[in-house]
């Protein structure tokens, strides 16, 4: 089957960004995004929530360009004062005009 | 009964230790814990629990009642946020943002120390008014409101993020959330359910909600003293100023609370719960709403002065001390 | 007491007040909602108290009272599919599987609303008999089978993934899962453990499964609130056939339902049960039996229409209805 | 040390569906599969589910032609009426074999 | 009453009763489970109350009257592995790992079980001493001690991670881990906090910690079955000496514990408690302290055995037989 | 904006193993990992667990150097004895130098 290569971002946030960061990928022209709970451990060791260590993930399939605009969203709004942490990998996928905005 | 018999009846009672046999097997670095689902039930059932019997007992309340120690609440709800930042900003030379975190934490209350209080003034028989958990509600939010003002006063526009694209982020999304938040959901709406379901609606639900109720805050006890205790090694990072805050702030403001409690004309059960609440810190509804609208400021200070220095102090000793406080204010007045 | 008064004192009572308190919240944009893991123990804690019950008073049952009962319960099984059916496809021109989908929702029983109906004919003075969760077991399933036998044949066998590899998706292995799903597994199991291991072993259990049955339940109606109030939105997308039809069903076959059980022999409380049963929608064990065996029926119209209508319908007013409807059938018949 | 590429499978589903997922997997050549629980929000909205947005994340590392397999079946047998979303990513796995189903 | 009357009775009993309906539930392929967060909890009220009134209770006891059942448990923790071991290698031939892999389970004990023991001795009016939870606390440990010494003896250092990083897989790790694990943070904790807090802390908390006891046992008793029927699969890998074993070894460690109980100067009740202790395998602390020491160990033969045959055996069919042993032995002795 | 190439090293194993594994990605040079529950079947079916199939998903992100690292150390010293599965795949973020150790 024909499939075309997509972006998908990871992203792993400290819980209470997760409206937040739902909200900004939307807006940054991501057509959907899967979450899962999860716990973590890095270099800051920020303890921003009761129970240290809890995160999420975000995952987004998106395009190359929307992912470009999420990762600079990223790192000028989130980076410096938050525990977040995002990475981007090459998926393939059928049906790819799932995942593009209307222009 | 002296203070140390007082003190030491509270510590021997099942509240502090399960408290203390949390913080222990943290420090034994045991790797036990509630399940988070355990965790999140156990607050669920005693805020439930707190608020439809406060809404029962509300039916028997006159407004007269309740109308000065209201006005009393929420003088503390002004006054606490503002000691908090003023001790944060001039004594100990933070920074806006800590400050005003700070005083979102401590302006606002812990359910959980105000059940302790409750607890307590039962047990030394000087059981509170019946309406406390109305006043707690009163107390939840605006300690926050006023100090994510002041941070977003101080902070200026700059660091807003103006042109970002996130509604959710506004400090208006964020005071919304704390006013729908988990536990006023379940107080305030508890509250208007006890009220309007009455005696005989409370007599079928009150083998769940009342005879359990000791019990499973001891089990939340247990696990409180846990998240305290993990967080034991962060005192070291905070620093000494801090830890003296966490002792010294919930000691002024129950000073206060007791006062301004017993002029409003509150027992003296009534005025130790009232105290115990304006020296409690928020360690559930302010983080989140802090994390959001102040993220420059640094988590680690005001969580752990809530949650390791400050919820312990009350627990182990503050109570039975605003108990006393709030005895000698009642004796001096009279 | 006029039909008035009932609703009156029904919509004060715990039940009705928790679920609004949960609607409530939504409404105002809260997040609050139980953790998985409580609402998911709650609901067994509610189903194997009710099949424990349920158990120890078969023993004091003869087989001759609960025959005819039995019999208007199966009969209900299979009639309000097919009006359901008939319904959802004449009425409404929904496609083949829509109808079915629906069918399988309206044909089963949601035991939420069973408690409900128990409880409020113990408020109201008259106890349904004691063998009522024998019946419900008996009304979990047939509906099911029905509807998707139906949806089945209409569908013919063009749409069957013959040359697929899942044999899980093969009608039988949905239906087995329909048979050994948590309500069967509970309730059944509950009823044969019940009954074996009669007074003794009730009384020991008992206060875990009896003392905190009602204030478990409110509990769990908060996030049946909740739960519904998150579709609230949905409403809009089902459009106004599907929110008729949602009040419409209920009442026709709660009506229905309370004649059967009156002419089968139950009590007015029995039949007010019974009735609720007919009445009620499922929306546990349905959902993923007909996502499974009917793909391209839309899940937003039978679970909208089972949970955000017909569910606070029967709370709120369908109950009392009921009860008055089988008040006078039973007045009519002497 | 010597690694193979293989194929990544990734499948986000209704929670209804992960049993027969799972059965299918195995059936097109699967060893194995990992399974998360998450949530997420898309383009379609069905809300199949009592509480809107739950879903599985299942993953199966399997040869490129298992993957093809995997993909076209799920085109096929899912895409039109369940919310299933699916992508393949590339990995490098030390022990190939363990991946390979018997011929 | 003769022996075969005493089984019936306790098949019938809602613990025996609940397990087996879990088994059923999975042999019917049924594939309900209780939440994980659920089961977990369950556990931990379970222990903690064990503990909490066992402390309590153990403020009425002298220590001389402990003191020789205290050693008699002892001497089961260091006889127990020991025989496994024994049988495992020597008669069934498995790998040093494997057999001390075993020891280690069998050499520990199954709170549950002793649970189970306990509700027998009180329903057939032997209730046994007070704190028989401070000697289950005993015999948590050694057993697992002994067991992982014996391994790590037979292994020699060549299969030691030496040069590894892992400081976390290293023996001692794993022996602090057994002894700060849940089951000891609630069990000892428990046992002070009870003993501290005492009457008044008790009669506060026991409305949600000795009147529920039964019926969450129950519930909890319903998910062991389910997890049991889940390996019963598993039996036809382990072999018929396995399956042999998982019958005689509680009988053989059962006997042995009836006697020295006795001879310690335990009633009948308490004999049977200490004996099933003795008859149990853990299946909680054992298998990770196992996986992590002894990787080779096959965990299929010791979690099969402890959880699918041992585990059943005892609470449908030991705990009774262990009792009539007890009263033979005590009769003997008189 | 730009991104830095790096890897994902992603292990599935037994719940059991989590802190080891963890201590084990430290000493190896990895500045942080994530973790999440899950559960899945395999070829081996060893039922190390009470409930058969549960399983930890650890993922961090490291240079070619120490993702080669952790590979070898794991097939070394878990793969003979423990349900251990483990992939690695290409991967870009931003701030590179937050997932390098100090040499
Ligand atoms: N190298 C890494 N690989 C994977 N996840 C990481 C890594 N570093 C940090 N994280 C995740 O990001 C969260 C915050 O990390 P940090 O900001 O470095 O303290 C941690 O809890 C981890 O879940
Ligand atoms: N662009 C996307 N990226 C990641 N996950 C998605 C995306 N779109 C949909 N999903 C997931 O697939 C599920 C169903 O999406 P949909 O069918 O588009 O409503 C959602 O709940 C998400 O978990
Ligand atoms: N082909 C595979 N793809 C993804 N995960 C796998 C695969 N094989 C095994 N696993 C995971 O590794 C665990 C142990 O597998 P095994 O050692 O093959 O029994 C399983 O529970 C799965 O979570
Ligand atoms: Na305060
Ligand atoms: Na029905
Ligand atoms: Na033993």
């Amino acid at each position: 089957m024909h499939t075309h290569p997509m972006k998908l971002v990871t992203i792993i946030a400290e819980p209470v960004l997760e409206p937040r960061l739902a909200h900004d990928l939307k807006q940054l022209g991501a057509t959907g995004f899967s979450v899962v709970d999860g716990r973590g451990a890095g270099s800051r060791g920020l303890h921003a929530t009761t129970i240290p260590g809890d995160n999420v993930r975000l995952e987004t399939i998106v395009s190359i360009a929307v992912a470009d605009r999420i990762v600079d969203h990223l790192a000028q709004h989130y980076f410096t004062d938050y525990a977040v942490v995002a990475y981007t990998s090459d998926i393939a996928v059928v049906r790819g005009a799932k995942y593009d905005t209307a222009p | 009964m002296p203070l140390l018999d007082t003190l030491q009846a509270n510590l021997l009672s099942p509240i502090p230790l399960a408290f203390a046999l949390g913080v222990l097997a943290r420090l034994m670095k045991s790797e036990f814990a509630l399940p988070k689902d355990l965790y999140a039930s156990l607050s669920i059932y005693l805020l439930l629990a707190l608020g439809l019997k406060g809404g029962y007992e509300l039916s028997h309340a006159s407004v007269a009642s309740i109308a000065w120690p209201a006005a009393a609440t929420l003088a503390l709800g002004v006054l606490t946020p503002l000691t908090t930042y003023g001790a944060m900003r001039w004594l100990g030379r933070f920074s806006t943002s800590d400050a005003a975190g700070m005083a979102a934490h401590y302006g606002s209350v812990s359910a959980v120390t105000f059940i302790a209080a409750q607890q307590f003034t039962q047990r030394v028989g000087a059981p509170a008014e019946g309406f406390m958990p109305t006043l707690l509600t009163l107390l939840e939010s605006p300690g926050i409101h006023i100090a994510l003002a002041i941070g977003a006063l101080n902070r200026g526009p700059t660091r807003q993020h103006g042109d970002a694209p996130h509604s959710t982020g506004s400090t208006w999304a964020v005071l919304h959330e704390v006013f729908t938040g988990r536990t006023m959901v379940l107080l305030v709406g508890g509250l208007f359910v006890g009220y309007l379901m009455g005696e005989s609606g409370w007599k079928a639900v009150s083998p769940f909600f009342d005879s359990g109720f000791k019990g499973a805050l001891m089990l939340f006890l247990l696990e409180m003293g846990i998240v305290a205790g993990s967080r034991l090694g962060d005192l070291r990072t905070v620093g000494p100023f801090l830890l003296g805050l966490g002792v010294l702030l919930p000691i002024v403001h129950g000073a206060i609370g007791a006062t301004l409690a017993t002029w409003a004309g509150l027992s003296v059960g009534g005025a130790t719960v009232l105290a115990t609440m304006a020296a409690s810190a928020s360690y559930i509804a302010a983080p989140p709403a802090v994390r959001l609208t102040l993220p420059d400021a640094n988590p680690t200070y005001s969580l752990t002065a809530s949650l390791a220095i400050t919820f312990p102090f009350n627990i182990l000793f503050g109570i039975p001390l605003y108990y006393r406080i709030a005895q000698a204010v009642a004796t001096a007045q009279v």
